[in-house]
């Protein structure tokens, strides 16, 4: 299987305003090769794969294709070269179809009806059914993927980049993702993987190259270690273990029955009838597939969009009809999933991202009147407690990293000290220090006496957080399930009949 | 006396409106050129009606003017507050109808020329329909409105007159508008009281025939601008202007027309057959020597009621403050 | 290669800076253009920026500063706050007009009585009208979805055409002859609003406006509904998430520049214009756009701003009267100004960087 | 008692200054960019338009030149907001404000002159009006259906999306400003040749506004657009056409009337888009917002 090099990167660097995110940076593709790309957030992977499709130059360095010097000027220049990639964000087109949206893809495309019947031709011969005329918008996003996995097909290219493209699929979704990879792979295709979910890379990946700072620290064949072991060389380091002690159930905090909202956006699901319940000190996880009705729920429990009266009973006081601000006085926060506008104002400091929600917990606004002082020195308390590495409390949210950015949304709710805190993936992109400190802390306010509810599309974490688990499918919410008598398989069959499965089995 | 006499003018448009602040500048120019070295003039043009009309013309007094024009109505009251405040400075109020020791008030007899207009119009209809272009219903408009049209059925009984408000002074693609509206209801002579040439533009492409308004409008010669009604305030500003400087300027209405030279027929050109010409030209010269007067009995009111008895005339009292339309015409004036 | 790279602080020093590097370079510009029109660049930028401080006439021409610059500033107060939250209000000039009518109406309707009461409610009303024409494009983007900008914007013609109607019609002065406009309430005591220090030009719009400064600076930077409308601006889903309803944000934006754009109108029409007529508005709703964004939106900014643009207002006049530069000179110098502040205000978010040898 | 038809060629050339400058706009919005200024760039194309009209007698060199320093100053826009990264509603309002007084100031030797004479095209109607009405088509091609158009398409609707695949979101954006200004500069010099026959300062009197509107209830459509300005010019003729007819009409409040039913009809789009799902979202995703890349 390993042939000839298809890529090779030598010495390759690239320096950011205070960052050197490449540094001196060597590795190779083989043909045919599925080839993982691991690092803590911010270790440079990205920026590696963007200077391969033509997005970012490098410093120093030469890339090689096929023996052939690579220095595209723009991605187009990458793609006729021969190199492909699918975005995890921000590469669809919403308002256009799927066949406008893969023609944009293209150099070249034909005609429309023809381009329509090659459309239809290679996503049945990979197993990845669309419908060309649909529109983007109307798609549910492991639909979406395969929009972008075909428009990378249609150019039959030698190297196919792909960062972080699991994090909103199913598992069955993304077996069918490597399944389709792997035929390409046999075609001999080579594919450059990017991902912080270490057992998928360990079960589906050839080779793996680690990267820490911008350097290349290992290179190994990722079926041979534990995940453990990869995380270790990514941090450098031991990994801290999550601990699940002390925690006792209490006594009943939320009650929500009979909940029915329409969708958030057009994207989204409606609820139907949706009820559970959480006890003080439990963990209640709540999984399934984006675009599943998870925005709705979150929106309903923050407040954001009201609810019929009694459909949520928090503590024995009927919330539908509260803001967030008053349920958030009350003692019933939220942490939504969108960090960056949604969580948090971008272009707000952190001071000023603290007040859009301690403002009636923490007293820092008295009747209308903000305290500016008491934000700052509550916002350094939730820096110092959950280790968010900023220049200061002034530095805008949008400057921080991912991973960074995420310890401090969830820090500003958990150290508010909620009687119940939902979050909506709270790990989403982050890598694994930082997902397991979050975790810990949602772990710890648990113990506390609180009750947490986790939204998340990640099995993994579910597991290792939630006492009880439910699915939440097409805005219908399954029964609660022990977490400790589940196993994956029958996560997955709960998660079932996620839209678009049924046709998309080979 | 070395230091020239300051004259210091504003204006509600821009000189270049082609039309009502045009004229007014071209009397400023007639002052320059009369007087020479002995004046010296200034404006500010683009005046807002208002607060900013106040200042500028205080601007114009602290300056040094000695005398100041102040050409649109609504020039009215700031024109009286800043005269309070500079008794020294002598004001000419344009249109209006408030005095004081130190401003005079000056107008226009247009509706004299429009009964030249409306009789060229009557016989120079051969669908019988002339438009009117109306902009604001005020006296003075409406005073234009019945002079042309009871000129125009004098010479053509079957005449018929429509009107057109543009609600604009000024608004030259609204003004060509109105008259594209006019001429699809069947009118082939149109009448203005808008400032800018759209509608001649108009006239011009559909074969109508029109009348250059507030200028001469000479560019539409000699078809479709048939003739036309001019401002020309040179007349009065030089004698103003004459009496500041030898000392004999005091405080008065003037409403003069064609006979003070303020109202202008402009040439008849050789469009309109010659015994028109002439038709029009006698009526002009009888309004000139005050043997007629346009508005003169018998003559009723659009509701039927007598307004004025044979041989009646109607008094400038009456005529300023004209809020009514004469028998015969069908448009309404709008409340 | 320059290239650049986003500040992670909007720089505080530069936000100083830019307005006068604008004013700097507007005079530039101007004083270029000038020259190209035959005129003296040096006399010409003197007497607009100049004369009107310290020329010859100044004692006449500082008061008048407030006078022009009042309403303005009071309009401009209100516009930033729903320019920061996102929502884009372009009818202020429509929301004067009327503000200016009903509140003259209250005025014609006591006519001739005299009475304390009379003016408060006029003040009253004035905030009333110009809050309910604000409402209006408010509550069509609440319900439908409508955009603010055009709509407010088309009310500004059905606006003008009001103010023609009622001075023609309904409010003609019963005493003017026949003539077009209301009653000059400079003229009826109970309703007027004179100066109230003679010979400062300060009437009670030049308190308001200072009043509009304050009360938004302390929204801005104190209380809670400022900060609200700042994060709906920059991330309308966090200010959701952080308790802000956008329908009551966009109701409180649009209510609140009307209402301060009706004062406007109503300080104006018993004050320095005196009446209603036909031409009421004469763009100071408009003009007002290009004080809150030269005065980026702060409060501090805007009384500068304004001061600024009634500056060249009156300076062109000057420049008229003595140098006869034509009106649109101000109208280009303006354009100018906003040009060269929104080019330069790239450096407050920006940094311009060498690029990074290899 | 009306006839419709001649109710129609008179819509026709009212019409036209609308329908250019809302054309234009439309291509520049469907990039992602929202441009205020066109009133400014009409007033300018009145003015540069009818100057090389007079200057050589020929009206359609007028046309080109017109399109040529509307996409001049739309230049001024285009820096400021693709390279400086302005705000695009305050360029825009600039744009205006400098436009009007640009025009207002090099116009003063040409006031009171007249247009060259310009034969009629075919059935006696205007050729730029013909030109405007077969521009409709054009652009619907354009955007539907060319690989350029879909590009364009693609960057107004996701500028991050665009740029990653490769396309030039900058010079589409520019291309595309200048595009509105050209054909808004048209539009302008329709005014001023064609309509009124001359130069006056300030004769765009809010068209470039009301061709902003029309872009909005058009939906983005070129169909749209040719819809709105007949509606708004229908309306505007119509009820002159009441008046000269001597119909007892309430004018102060038939002035109103184009600008009411341009609302009106705002909000019956706007509502049939917010409440009806299959309708969608038919604003480019990404317009009004700047682009900036890191490279
Ligand atoms: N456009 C940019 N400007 C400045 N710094 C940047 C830019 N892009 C990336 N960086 C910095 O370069 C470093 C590497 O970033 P990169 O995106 O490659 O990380 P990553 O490994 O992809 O992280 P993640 O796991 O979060 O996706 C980081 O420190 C990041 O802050
Ligand atoms: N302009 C910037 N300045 C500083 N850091 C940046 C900048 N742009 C991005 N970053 C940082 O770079 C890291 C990666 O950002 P990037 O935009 O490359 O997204 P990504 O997460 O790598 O993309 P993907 O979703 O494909 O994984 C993040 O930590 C982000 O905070
Ligand atoms: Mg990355
Ligand atoms: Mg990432």
């Amino acid at each position: 299987m390993t042939e000839a090099a298809v890529f090779r990167a030598e010495g390759i660097g690239k320096s950011y305003p205070g960052v050197r995110a490449n540094d001196d940076l060597s590795f190779a593709v083989a043909r045919g090769e599925i080839h993982a790309l691991l690092g803590e957030n911010g270790a440079g992977k990205s920026t590696l794969v963007k200077m391969i499709y033509g997005l970012v130059r490098p410093d120093d360095g030469q890339m090689f294709l096929n023996d052939r010097p690579h220095a595209p000027t723009d991605p187009r220049a990458a793609r006729n070269a021969g190199v492909a990639m699918v975005f995890q964000h921000f590469s669809l087109f919403d308002a256009l179809s799927v066949a406008e949206n893969i023609a944009l893809g293209m150099e070249n495309p034909p005609p429309r009806r023809e381009l329509k019947a090659r459309i239809t031709r290679v996503s049945q011969e990979y197993g990845l059914p669309l419908d060309p005329s649909r529109r983007v918008t109307t798609l549910s996003a492991g639909e979406r993927q395969r929009v972008e996995i075909i428009r990378c097909l249609l150019q039959d290219p030698h190297l196919l980049i792909m960062d972080e493209p699991t994090s909103v699929l199913t598992p069955q979704e993304a077996e069918l993702l490597f399944s389709t990879l792997r035929k390409l792979a046999d075609k001999g295709t080579s594919i450059l993987y990017i991902s912080h979910k270490l057992e998928e890379i360990r079960s589906h990946c050839d080779r793996a190259t680690i990267l820490r700072n911008g350097k290349v620290v290992a290179s190994c064949d990722p079926r041979t270690h534990s995940a453990r072991e990869l995380a270790a060389m990514m941090v450098g380091g031991e990994m801290r273990l999550i601990d699940r002690s002390g925690r006792q159930v209490g006594k009943e905090l939320l009650q929500v029955s009979g909940l029915s909202l329409p969708a958030v956006s057009a994207e989204g699901t409606s609820l139907k009838n949706v009820s559970l319940s959480l006890k003080a000190g439990e963990i209640l996880g709540i999984g399934g597939v984006a675009g599943n009705g998870q925005e709705e729920l979150l929106a309903a429990l923050s407040g954001e969009h009201p609810s019929a009266p009694g459909a949520i009973i928090f503590e024995g006081r009927s919330m539908g009809a509260l803001g967030p601000q008053q349920r958030r006085a009350a003692g019933l926060l939220a942490a939504p999933e969108d960090r960056l506008g949604h969580a948090a104002v971008p272009d707000f400091s952190l001071t000023e991202n603290i007040l859009l929600t301690a403002g009636p917990r923490k007293g820092l606004v008295r009747r209308g009147l903000i305290d500016h002082a008491a934000a700052r020195v509550f916002t350094e308390t939730v820096i110092r407690a959950f280790d968010v590495r900023t220049p200061g409390t002034d530095t805008a949210a949008r400057a921080l990293s991912g991973g960074n950015l995420q310890k401090f949304v969830i820090g500003r709710e958990v150290m508010q000290a909620p009687r119940v805190l939902v979050v909506n993936q709270p790990t989403w992109g982050v890598d694994a220090g930082a997902a397991t400190a979050v975790r810990q802390s949602l772990l710890d306010l648990a113990r506390d006496g609180a009750g947490v509810i986790v939204i998340s599309q990640d099995l993994d974490e579910l597991m290792e957080l939630s006492d009880r688990f439910c699915a939440l499918n097409e805005g219908r919410l399954s029964e609660p399930r022990m977490t400790a008598s589940l196993s994956l398989d029958e996560i997955g069959l709960m998660l079932g009949g996620a839209h678009g499965m049924e046709d998309a089995q080979i | 006396q070395d230091e020239p006499l300051k004259v210091g003018f504003i204006y509600v448009g821009p000189v270049g409106d082609g039309g009502w602040t045009y004229q007014h500048d071209l009397g400023r120019q007639a002052i320059e050129e009369e007087f020479g070295d002995k004046v010296e003039t200034t404006f500010i043009e683009s005046v807002p009606e208002g607060a900013d009309a106040e200042r500028a013309l205080s601007q114009l007094a602290l300056a040094g003017n000695e005398l100041i024009f102040a050409t649109s109505f609504g020039f009215m009251d700031p024109v009286i507050n800043v005269a309070a405040k500079f008794p020294d400075v002598k004001f000419e109020h344009a249109t209006g109808y408030k005095r004081a020791e130190n401003v005079a008030t000056y107008d226009a007899r247009f509706y004299e020329g429009r009964a030249v207009m409306g009789t060229i119009a009557g016989r120079m209809t051969e669908s019988n329909k002339i438009g009117y272009i109306g902009s604001f219903p005020i006296p003075e408009v409406i005073q234009g409105i019945n002079s042309s049209y009871i000129h125009a059925r004098k010479v053509n009984p079957d005449v018929e007159m429509k009107v057109v408000w543009a609600y604009s002074w000024f608004d030259p693609a609204k003004e060509a508008d109105a008259a594209s509206a006019l001429i699809s209801e069947g009118v082939d002579v149109i009448l203005q009281h808008t400032d800018s040439t759209a509608p001649l533009a108009k006239a011009q492409e559909a074969g109508a025939i029109g009348f250059g308004q507030a200028s001469d409008m000479s560019n539409f010669k000699p078809s479709p601008r048939v003739s036309s009604i001019i401002d020309n305030w040179a007349p009065y500003y030089i004698e103003r202007v004459g009496q500041v400087l030898d000392g004999t300027w005091e405080s008065k209405a003037t409403w003069a027309g064609i006979a003070g030279g303020e109202v202008e027929i402009g040439e008849i050109t050789e469009a309109v057959p010659a015994e028109v010409k002439e038709e029009a030209l006698a009526l002009k010269d009888k309004i000139a020597s005050g043997e007629y007067h346009p508005f003169t009995g018998p003559l009723n009111k659009q509701d039927g009621s007598e307004w004025l008895a044979e041989g009646q005339v109607a008094t400038d009292e009456e005529l300023s403050g004209m809020n009514f339309f004469v028998e015969g015409i069908t448009a309404k004036i709008p409340e | 290669m320059m290239r650049l790279v986003p500040r992670d602080e909007i720089s505080a020093g530069w936000q100083i800076a830019t307005p006068l590097l604008a004013v700097l370079a507007t005079m530039i510009a101007g004083g270029i253009l000038f020259t190209v029109m035959g005129y003296d660049p040096v006399a010409a930028i003197r007497t607009i920026f100049w004369d009107p401080l310290f020329g010859s006439a100044a004692s006449y021409s500082r008061p008048q500063l407030l006078v022009k610059a009042a309403p303005l500033i009071l309009i401009a107060s209100g516009l930033a706050m729903g320019f920061r939250a996102g929502i884009w209000n372009i009818g202020a000039e429509g929301q004067y007009i009327i503000g200016g009518i009903t509140g003259a109406a209250v005025a014609l309707v006591a006519y001739p009585a005299e009475g304390m009461w009379i003016f408060p409610a006029m003040v009253l009303a004035g905030a009333l009208g110009g809050w309910a024409w604000g409402m209006v494009p408010a509550m069509l983007r609440n319900w439908f979805g409508a955009s603010e900008i055009l709509v407010s914007l088309m009310l500004v013609y059905v606006a003008q055409k009001v103010a023609a109607w009622m001075a023609f019609g309904p409010m003609k002065n019963p005493e003017g002859f026949g003539f077009p406009g209301s009653r000059n309430l400079q003229q009826y005591p109970a309703a007027s609003n004179p100066e109230l220090i003679a010979g400062t030009g300060a009437h009670w719009g030049v308190v308001a406006a200072a009043a509009a400064v304050l009360v938004t600076w302390f929204l801005i930077s104190r209380h809670i509904r400022g900060f609200h409308i700042r994060a709906a601006g920059l991330a309308p889903r966090a200010a959701r998430f952080a308790g802000v309803r956008p329908e009551t944000l966009v109701a409180f934006c649009l209510g609140l520049s009307g209402a301060c754009a009706g004062m406007a109108g109503l300080f104006e029409v018993s004050g320095p214009a005196g009446q209603i007529t036909d031409s009421f508005g004469s763009g100071y709703g408009f003009t007002a756009i290009i004080v809150a964004f030269l005065g980026r939106l702060h409060p501090v900014g805007i009384l500068l701003a304004g001061l600024l643009l009634a500056l060249t207002y009156i300076g062109g006049e000057l420049a008229q009267l003595t140098l006869q530069l034509p009106a649109a000179t101000v109208q280009v110098f303006q354009g100018m100004l906003l040009f060269f502040l929104l080019g330069f205000d790239l450096l407050t978010r920006f940094r311009l960087q060498r690029g990074i040898a290899a | 008692m009306i006839d419709p038809l001649s109710i129609f060629l008179l819509l026709l050339s009212a019409s036209t200054p609308i329908l250019f400058a809302a054309l234009g706009e439309l291509i520049t919005e469907r990039a992602g960019v929202l441009n205020l200024g066109v009133e400014g760039m009409m007033i300018v194309g009145a003015l540069a338009g009818f100057a090389a009209a007079h200057a050589t007698g020929n009206p359609f060199i007028g046309f080109a030149v017109a399109a040529l320093a509307g996409a001049a100053v739309s230049m001024s826009f285009a820096m400021l907001t693709q390279f400086l990264l302005a705000n695009q509603v305050a360029s825009g309002l600039a744009l205006t404000l400098f436009g009007l007084g640009l025009a207002a100031l090099f116009g003063k030797p040409l006031e009171g002159i007249k247009a060259p004479a310009m034969s009629p095209g075919p059935l006696n109607i205007n050729w730029i009006v013909w030109l405007g009405v077969a521009m409709v088509p054009v652009i619907w091609w354009f955007l539907n259906r060319s690989r350029a158009g879909l590009i364009l398409r693609g960057v107004g609707e996701n500028h991050d999306a665009a740029y990653a695949l490769g396309y030039p979101v900058r010079l589409v954006r520019i291309t595309a400003i200048g595009f509105g200004g050209a054909m808004a500069g048209v539009g302008g010099a329709f005014l001023s040749i064609a309509i009124v026959l001359q130069w006056t300062e300030g004769m765009t009197a809010g068209a470039g506004w009301i061709a902003l509107a029309i872009v909005v209830f058009s939906n983005w459509t070129a169909f749209g657009v040719l819809a709105g300005a007949w509606l708004f010019g229908g309306v505007t003729v119509l009820q002159l056409r009441l008046q000269a007819a001597g119909v007892s009409v309430p004018v102060q409040f038939l002035s109103m009337a184009p600008y009411l039913a341009t609302i009106l009809v705002l909000v019956l789009i706007s509502a049939k888009q917010k409440y009806s799902r299959r309708a969608g979202r038919a604003a480019p995703g990404s317009l009004g917002k700047n682009f900036h890349a890191l490279r």
